[in-house]
């Protein structure tokens, strides 16, 4: 693997938990607030892991096991993803659908985990998540399914390679609709305003904080980690695709794509400033809206090629 | 004299002895005992005769005016065996009524003299030449058997009785007209005097008949025989003497004295195809009655309440079958045939089974006989079996014969006949399966008394189905040959 | 040698469930003879199979049937052994699982003799319909196939709603068969019913179409295609446990199996078919899974869960029959194999999941969701393969759902990255395919988290699920070996993939299609990857756990009941239902499913009983089926009016049938 | 002879009228009783090779049934069951009148169709003996008593016996075989009389011998 991609690579692993700290400092920004330091992600993990557990007596293996699975999973997910830009044997065809199932996996033993607990709360949790993703899922998959149709490829190396200029040209419009809807499913995905708020302290509104009550010490530390990891991640699908116009290559790329995570970081926090939280009733039409999105992607993209 | 035409006027005599002995013997069942033994007698007889027209030529007997080919041959196995399982199970059918002296000595002679009666006046018309005496043959049927359904006077059987009669007389009077017609359409042929009735001299001269006289009475005779062979729409008497009548003399009813009345059509088929000059013209008719028959079946089957009706009703949805079959012809003809073999079997089955089912609950009303697998593993599973035989579900027989017949017409091309038939044969599938399932499996609230069966009762249950079974996988050659002769004479083909 | 195996083993499930028949009562031979007939049966028929890959297919013409052209006729071929292997391995696991299963009705004194014999005879002639060369031995084995079936469904006849289960079932599986006969009599036209002989009698479009409609009805009865799936939620939870199992594992594929073989018969498939197909496959995919996602009762919930399989299974077959109308090799290839692979998977973890349903319900003695809970430590194994099914049907790595539904993609994709011809249907074709596969996906999820954790995770909801144990030996066995199998065909993609890429060929070339560039498999690569990638997770999370624990070792870990959020004294049923669970997926769908709610909100100062309940009973059979049989029987009803006793009118008929037959024929 | 002949079938045709117009169930059994002797004389008439032992014997035969047994056996029966002389139609008297002349146009219609070859003196023997044969089920149809439907019967009866007197050429045997159908009318009667269908129903009204339906 070249040098790049290596960098790309580690990038998110180093990084991911900085991403929050951006979120976090735009929304004091803009709360006036001074806000909590960027590194504090690093810190609170670094106390988690330090920590001793509880356990509850309700929880089986399945509660001890999962955290580290989830981990893994999204790791496993984000190695599919991170340097298929630079890299262009990276991956292989299909690897798109096994992106998507990694993620899928990670999510269920998330809500197992929290059904393992037995309370009602983490149950609210769960259903919610399940709820989403399965919302989520399509509007993914079909996003993936236009940006196949388009680069003529389906592994993520093939798609961020084909699609240069002449694509951006003749399916700009596509592409564009493409990149507003990975970023709605981003939000969902990981529990952002509109869809969740994230520090909210109300157990009966929250979406992925609720299921890890739970969960303490270095279990905590691995799913705070994992979590930050899967917003680098998502973000990361979505700057992708939004830089892919520019045509850079090798470290300018590596560069572009840093400034692009540092303004999604900006943005995520803008909007969750800007924006109030959906009442849990409202926000499947949002996600239903994505995949709507990416359905007229697809059918600006098909009269590509014809 | 050879000695087929020996067996030939043993048959004709043996059963009027019978009767007639049966009419001075001493107790009820003496008389059943005779009835058992002495119609296992002449089935052997005819099972003999049988076979040696098969394996050779027609054999003519009386100056050519009984004749026994392939068609009546076979038509007089199923008679034998319809017969024979009927009167095997006689005895044990009636067994609680002698006890009971529901049954007294008179009747039981009458009961004697008119099964033996009616078993002869049906060799009659399956061993005539003649088309008169044939006529004679089913006039006989008639008169006998009314008083069979009224055994036992109730103001039911009387009811189902006088209707039998009446509808059955019509009819008669119509086969007569017809036949009287058949004879007229003789004049411009060569043929002459008694020779114009014999069936052998108008197959013979069948080209050269009148046709328009030929084809009226081809209609007097599908409309009269048919009345008796319960075609629609002259089938109405049927699931009234059907319920009324003791139940061997409904599967007796079911089993052979339609087939019996359906033989006379068949046998004029033939006749007026050739006359007309094989145009399907006769053909058309039997399968027009025979899909109706069919629907009408189905419609009735599917909101009947009383056991015995609804397989009266049974009966008429095969008779439907059978006459389609016949009428389209071909493989089909065959099927037909085969068809007559399994529905003579099974239906025999069926009959025994529920009048054991209702003796043992008291009533004909479905909804009320419930729980019989649990009650009574021999009755309740036999009678499962066989209804599941008769609404033809593989491997049972009459699953094949349907299939080969819904081929046949699906090969000529004739799609509707098809989709109405395959209509028609599910509507009495789920029809009948609505009340069957409840009957074999909802717990009952009564607690029916079964008299314990004996061994030969056992046999009689399991010995038909195990037939049925086999026949639907594998079939002896002989009876293949025999099949394929008897739909030959109806213009079939394998 | 192939040939008398199969003999053999046909024989043997014959002679078997023959001798059971008179042993009824007599539980310790029964015991012994009923497994032993569906293991010897299935070992000679598997062996049979399994030569028939290395002499390639075989054929036999046997002796003649009773009824004319028809005749024993016997092979095998690929198709068939794929479709034979699966049947045989899970009838006999079945058959072992059952052995533990029905100790309790030997207890209670019911007739298991009956119950063996019948289950051989159903395993006998799933065998002969895949091995069958002639259309009416084909007709004689379905037909055993239902009837055998409906008398285990019919085994706890008792009940009332076994006796409905048991006709809806009968009715749907025989106006199934009414479809085929009429297929059949079409195909055998020329007179001979072997296989080697069924052809249409003319080459018109239109008789094609009319056929595959009718193979479409037919075998899709069986296989359970939305609207036609309505007697498989009944069917299934009615029967036992071991039954729905084998139902649901293996029956229902005979139906997918009839597809393939009979459409061969109908020549190059234009692309209408495939997009029926692919269409129906959605729809059942859809539905079947939302339906799933609504129902209480644990079999029902599986049951309709093998009609979102039937669709995925569908999705997949419509890919590569419009791969082949479209000529899209690769599309055309990977969506036959991930149809094929998935029936082979999906009978692995369907009957896994209902033998692990069968062993909580033999335990605790209760279907329902809301009164189960807390079963992972009471019945550690059962918990444990059933998780894995669960994993395994909600299509993720490392397992083996993953597997097929990923060439499944894959078919998808090459449709929409296809650059030539009709490529924009194509490609809407595989955006359709993709994205139900991902909803469907998605609600599986929901689906089966939902099962698994409501019924093994939190704390016992009543005292049935209270006092559960673990099952017997013979139960645990057959599942620890589907679980296992669950992972092993999931680590062995690129073996499956290479293994059933002929079949795919075959299945191609008997359309009439010779494609280039497919002699090896294609996206094998990609399979390798993925067994590389599903490998690495396992050790990852293995080390990461371990790591984890060394490093908690050292630190100091408590056990405390689970944090309520300040609650003093939380109960069991605090806890969250199977209902409250599905509830914001059913509010989004619910219009689409006919869900009925009935809620008394807790009201005034001092709210009394309150009450939420929910029920979706399936909306095909209310609004499409009730309705057309009520309208029968008040048809017929009033039909009995014609017959009103009144002996003068029908003398009138007889009249008016002489006359209008003299007036037809002679005016 | 034509002219006997014609004397006869015209009686025929003015019976059947009055059976179709007449209310009370004695006069209906004593015109079945004139129409039987009236067709039993029809052989005699037809005969072509004349007067011969046999045909003497057949119609006497036919004359002795249908003119004196069998009225005498019906008019016994309606005196045994004491119910009303009524005929009780289901069809009005005029409108029977009218579908008696319906009938006998159909039957000349069917004549056309069928052109049979007459081997008797009379053109319109056939049409006649088929417009008795209609009448006979008309009857059997239309009328509520068991009685008239025995009447009916015996019409059509005299109908085919006609009928086959008119078209069986040199063949007394068939024809002789259609007197066994009156064994049916001994039957009914014995059905009315013997088996007591009125003891059982308290009336012999055959309309209400309806419990068995469906």
């Amino acid at each position: 693997m070249s040098a790049e991609g290596l960098l790309l690579l580690l990038s998110g692993f180093l990084l991911s938990p900085l991403l929050q700290g951006v979120i976090n400092r735009t929304k004091a920004v803009f709360a006036g607030r001074k806000g909590s330091p960027l590194l504090q992600q690093y810190r609170d993990m670094a106390k988690l892991l330090r920590k001793g557990a509880v356990f509850s007596t309700t929880t089986t293996g399945i509660f001890r096991i999962a955290p580290s699975a989830v981990l893994v999973l999204v790791a496993a997910a984000y190695t599919l993803l991170a340097p298929s830009t630079v890299e262009s044997g990276w991956g292989f065809p299909g690897d798109l659908i096994l992106f998507v199932y990694c993620l899928g996996l990670a999510r269920f033993l998330t809500v197992t985990a929290a059904l393992d607990t037995g309370s009602s709360f983490e149950g609210m949790g769960a259903s919610r998540e399940v709820l989403y993703s399965a919302l989520a899922e399509p509007a993914l998959i079909i996003g993936l399914a236009v940006l196949a149709r388009v680069s003529g490829e389906m592994s993520f190396s093939g798609v961020f390679h084909g699609l240069g200029d002449s694509e951006w040209l003749s399916a700009g419009t596509a592409l564009a609709i493409v990149v507003v809807s990975f970023l709605i499913v981003m939000l969902a995905e990981n529990s952002r305003i509109p869809f969740d708020d994230p520090n909210t302290h109300l157990e009966l509104t929250m979406v992925h904080e609720v299921m890890v009550l739970d969960c303490s010490g270095p279990d905590f530390a691995l799913i705070t980690y994992g979590a930050s990891l899967k917003l680098w991640l998502f973000a990361s699908l979505m700057v992708n695709l939004a830089i892919s116009p520019l045509g850079l290559s090798g470290y300018a790329q590596v560069a572009g794509f840093l400034g692009g995570m540092l303004f999604a970081g900006i943005l995520v926090g803008t909007i969750e400033s800007v924006t109030a939280r959906l009442s849990l009733l409202k926000t499947p039409g949002l996600l239903t809206g994505a995949g709507a999105l990416a359905v007229l992607a697809f059918i600006l993209a098909a009269r590509y090629l014809q | 004299m050879s000695n087929e035409t020996l067996i030939l006027s043993v048959l004709i005599t043996l059963p009027a002895v019978f009767s007639i002995i049966s009419l001075f013997l001493p107790t009820p069942r003496s008389v059943l005992l005779l009835c058992a033994s002495g119609t296992v007698l002449v089935a052997l007889a005819m099972g003999t005769l049988a076979l040696a027209v098969l394996g050779g030529s027609p054999v003519f007997g009386s100056n050519g005016w009984l004749r026994v080919d392939a068609l009546s041959a076979f038509h007089l196995t199923v008679l034998g065996i319809v017969y024979a399982l009927g009167a095997l199970q006689t005895p044990g059918y009636f067994r609680d009524e002698i006890e009971d002296g529901s049954l007294n000595l008179s009747s039981a002679r009458r009961y004697g003299a008119l099964w033996f009666g009616s078993l002869g006046a049906m060799l009659i018309v399956l061993l005539s030449n003649n088309m008169g005496l044939m006529w004679v043959g089913i006039e006989a049927t008639t008169l006998l058997t009314a008083f069979l359904i009224c055994v036992h006077a109730t103001p039911g059987s009387l009811e189902a009785m006088w209707k039998y009669l009446l509808m059955c007389s019509v009819g008669v009077a119509l086969a007569f007209t017809g036949t009287l017609l058949a004879a007229a359409s003789t004049g411009p042929s060569a043929v002459h005097g008694t020779e114009s009735l014999l069936w052998t001299s108008l197959m013979a001269n069948a080209a050269s008949l009148d046709v328009m006289l030929i084809k009226a009475g081809f209609i007097f005779m599908v409309i009269g025989y048919g009345t008796k062979a319960g075609l629609a729409p002259m089938h109405s008497w049927l699931p009234d003497a059907h319920s009324q009548a003791p139940a061997p003399v409904s599967a007796v009813f079911s089993g052979f004295l339609l087939n019996a009345a359906l033989y006379c059509i068949f046998r004029c088929l033939p006749i007026v195809e050739t006359a007309t000059g094989n145009t399907g013209w006769g053909r058309g008719i039997l399968v027009a009655a025979g899909l109706l028959s069919i629907l009408t079946a189905a419609s009735f089957i599917a909101v009947q309440r009383d056991i015995k009706r609804m397989l009266a009703y049974s009966s008429l949805e095969h008779i439907g079958i059978i006459a389609l079959g016949a009428g389209l012809g071909g493989v089909a003809a065959f099927a037909a045939m085969f068809h007559m073999l399994s529905h003579s079997i099974g239906k025999s089955t069926a009959f025994m089974c529920a009048g054991r089912l209702m003796k043992a609950y008291k009533t004909n009303d479905m909804r009320k006989i419930t729980g019989t697998l649990a009650s009574s593993p021999l009755w309740g599973a036999g009678f499962l079996a066989s209804l599941l035989a008769l609404i033809g579900t593989a491997p049972f027989a009459i699953f094949f014969t349907e299939f080969m017949i819904l081929r046949t017409a699906v090969n000529a091309g004739d799609y509707l006949i098809a989709t109405a038939f395959l209509a028609g044969l599910s509507v009495v599938f789920i029809g009948v399966m609505r009340y069957a399932i409840p009957i074999a499996w909802k717990p009952s609230e009564s607690a029916p008394v079964f008299p314990a069966a004996s061994p030969l009762e056992y046999l009689l249950v399991i010995v038909p189905l195990s037939v049925l079974l086999a026949l639907g996988v594998w079939m002896p050659p002989f009876l293949t040959r025999t099949l394929a002769s008897a739909a030959g004479l109806l213009g079939g083909t394998m | 040698m192939v040939i008398s195996l199969l003999i053999a083993s046909l024989s043997l499930f014959l002679a078997g469930s023959f001798l059971l028949l008179f042993l009824p009562g007599k539980y310790r031979a029964v015991r012994v003879i009923g497994p032993a007939t569906t293991l010897s049966g299935s070992v000679s028929g598997i062996i049979a199979s399994v030569f028939s890959f290395i002499s390639g297919p075989v054929e036999s013409t046997g002796f003649a049937l009773s009824t004319p052209s028809g005749s024993f006729a016997l092979g095998i071929d690929f198709l068939s052994a794929l479709f034979a292997i699966p049947v045989l391995v899970i009838s006999s696991l079945c058959a072992i699982y059952g052995i533990g299963y029905l100790k309790p009705f030997e207890e209670s004194g019911k007739d298991t003799a009956r119950f063996w014999s019948f289950f051989n005879l159903l395993s006998g002639s799933m065998l002969l319909v895949t091995v069958s060369r002639n259309a009416l031995l084909f007709l004689l084995g379905w037909e055993v196939m239902a009837v055998s079936s409906f008398f285990l469904v019919m085994f706890e006849a008792g009940k009332e709603s076994v006796r409905k289960a048991g006709w809806t079932y009968l009715v749907a599986t025989h106006l199934g068969t009414a479809c085929l006969l009429v297929l059949f009599s079409m195909l055998s036209s020329g007179g001979s019913m072997n296989f080697s002989d069924l052809a249409l009698p003319d080459g018109t479009a239109f008789g094609a179409g009319v056929a595959f409609v009718l193979a479409m009805t037919g075998f899709g009865a069986k296989a359970g295609f939305v609207p036609l799936h309505v007697w498989l939620p009944e069917a299934h939870p009615s029967a036992p446990s071991n039954v729905s199992a084998v139902m649901s594992g293996v029956m229902i594929k005979t139906g997918i199996y009839g597809i393939l073989r009979f459409l061969l018969f109908l020549g190059f498939p234009p692309a209408w078919w495939g997009w029926v197909i692919l269409l129906t496959g959605i729809l059942s995919g859809i539905a079947g899974v939302l339906f799933a996602l609504a129902q209480h009762d644990i079999k029902r919930l599986l049951a309709y869960s093998s009609v979102e399989n039937i669709g995925i299974i569908a999705i997949g077959l419509g890919l590569g029959f419009l791969g082949v109308s479209y000529r899209i090799p690769a599309m055309a290839y990977l969506g036959f194999v991930g149809a094929i692979l998935h029936t082979l998977n999906h009978s692995v973890f369907k009957s896994l999941l209902f033998m692990g349903a069968g062993s909580v319900v033999r335990e605790t003695g209760c279907k329902q969701l809301d009164r189960l809970g807390g079963l992972m430590k009471r019945m550690p194994s059962t918990g444990i393969s059933f998780l894995t099914g669960s994993a395994a049907i909600s299509g993720f790595p490392p397992l083996n759902g993953f597997i097929s539904e990923l060439i499944i993609y894959l078919a998808a994709f090459s449709g929409l990255t296809a650059g030539t011809g009709a490529s924009s249907s194509a490609a809407l074709a595989g955006l359709l395919a993709a994205g139900s596969l991902a909803l469907t996906g998605g609600l599986a999820l929901a689906c089966f988290t939902r099962a698994f954790g409501i019924v093994f995770l939190g704390e016992p909801r009543s005292s049935c699920a209270e006092n559960a144990r673990e099952t017997a030996g013979s139960m645990r066995f057959s599942m620890w070996f589907l679980s296992a199998a669950c992972i092993v065909l999931g680590l062995a993609g690129p073996v499956l993939l290479e293994f059933l890429w002929p079949a795919a060929g075959f299945l191609c070339h008997g359309f009439g299609y010779y494609p280039e560039g497919v002699s090896s498999p294609l996206f094998k690569n990609t399979l390798e990857m993925v067994t590389l990638v599903s490998a690495s997770l396992i050790l990852g999370t293995a080390v990461l756990f371990r790591a984890k624990t060394i490093l908690l070792s050292r630190r100091r870990v408590t056990a405390a009941p689970t944090w309520d959020c300040g609650y003093s004294s939380p109960v069991p049923s605090m806890q969250y239902t199977a209902s409250s669970f599905a509830e914001p997926v059913i509010r989004l769908f619910g219009k689409s499913l006919g869900t009925r709610q009935s809620f008394r909100e807790p009201g005034g100062l001092f709210p009394g009983k309150s009450s939420f309940s929910s029920e979706t009973p399936d909306m095909y059979r209310e609004k499409l089926y009730r309705p057309v049989f009520e309208r029968m029987e008040r048809l017929f009803s009033s039909l009995r009016m014609i017959q009103h006793g009144r002996v003068n009118l029908y003398i009138l008929y007889i009249v008016a049938a002489l006359f209008s037959l003299l007036v037809w024929k002679l005016g | 002879m034509t002219a006997y002949i014609d004397i006869i079938l015209v009686g025929l045709i003015l019976s059947n009228f009055i059976l179709l117009g007449s209310s009370r169930l004695g006069n209906c059994i004593r015109i079945a009783a004139w129409q039987g002797i009236m067709v039993g004389l029809l052989p005699m008439a037809t005969a072509e090779a004349g007067f011969s032992f046999r045909i003497a014997a057949l119609g006497s035969a036919v004359i002795v049934l249908k003119g004196f047994v069998f009225p005498k056996l019906l008019s016994r029966a309606l005196r045994e069951s004491d119910t009303s002389r009524e005929v009780q139609p289901f069809i009005g008297y005029t409108a029977s009148l009218i579908a008696g002349v319906l009938a006998l146009s159909a039957s000349f219609w069917l004549d056309g169709r069928l052109n049979l070859p007459i081997h008797s003196a009379s053109a319109i023997v056939v049409p006649v003996s088929l417009s008795l044969m209609f009448t006979g089920l008309f009857l059997v149809v239309a009328r509520r008593m068991a009685i008239t439907q025995v009447i009916g019967y015996l019409v059509l009866e005299n109908g085919i016996y006609a009928l086959g007197l008119a078209i069986v050429r040199d063949l007394p045997f068939l024809v002789e075989l259609g007197v066994l159908m009156d064994v049916f009318v001994a039957v009914f009667v014995m059905g009315i009389a013997i088996y007591r269908i009125n003891r059982e129903f308290d009336h012999i009204d055959s309309h209400r011998l309806a419990k068995l339906k469906g």
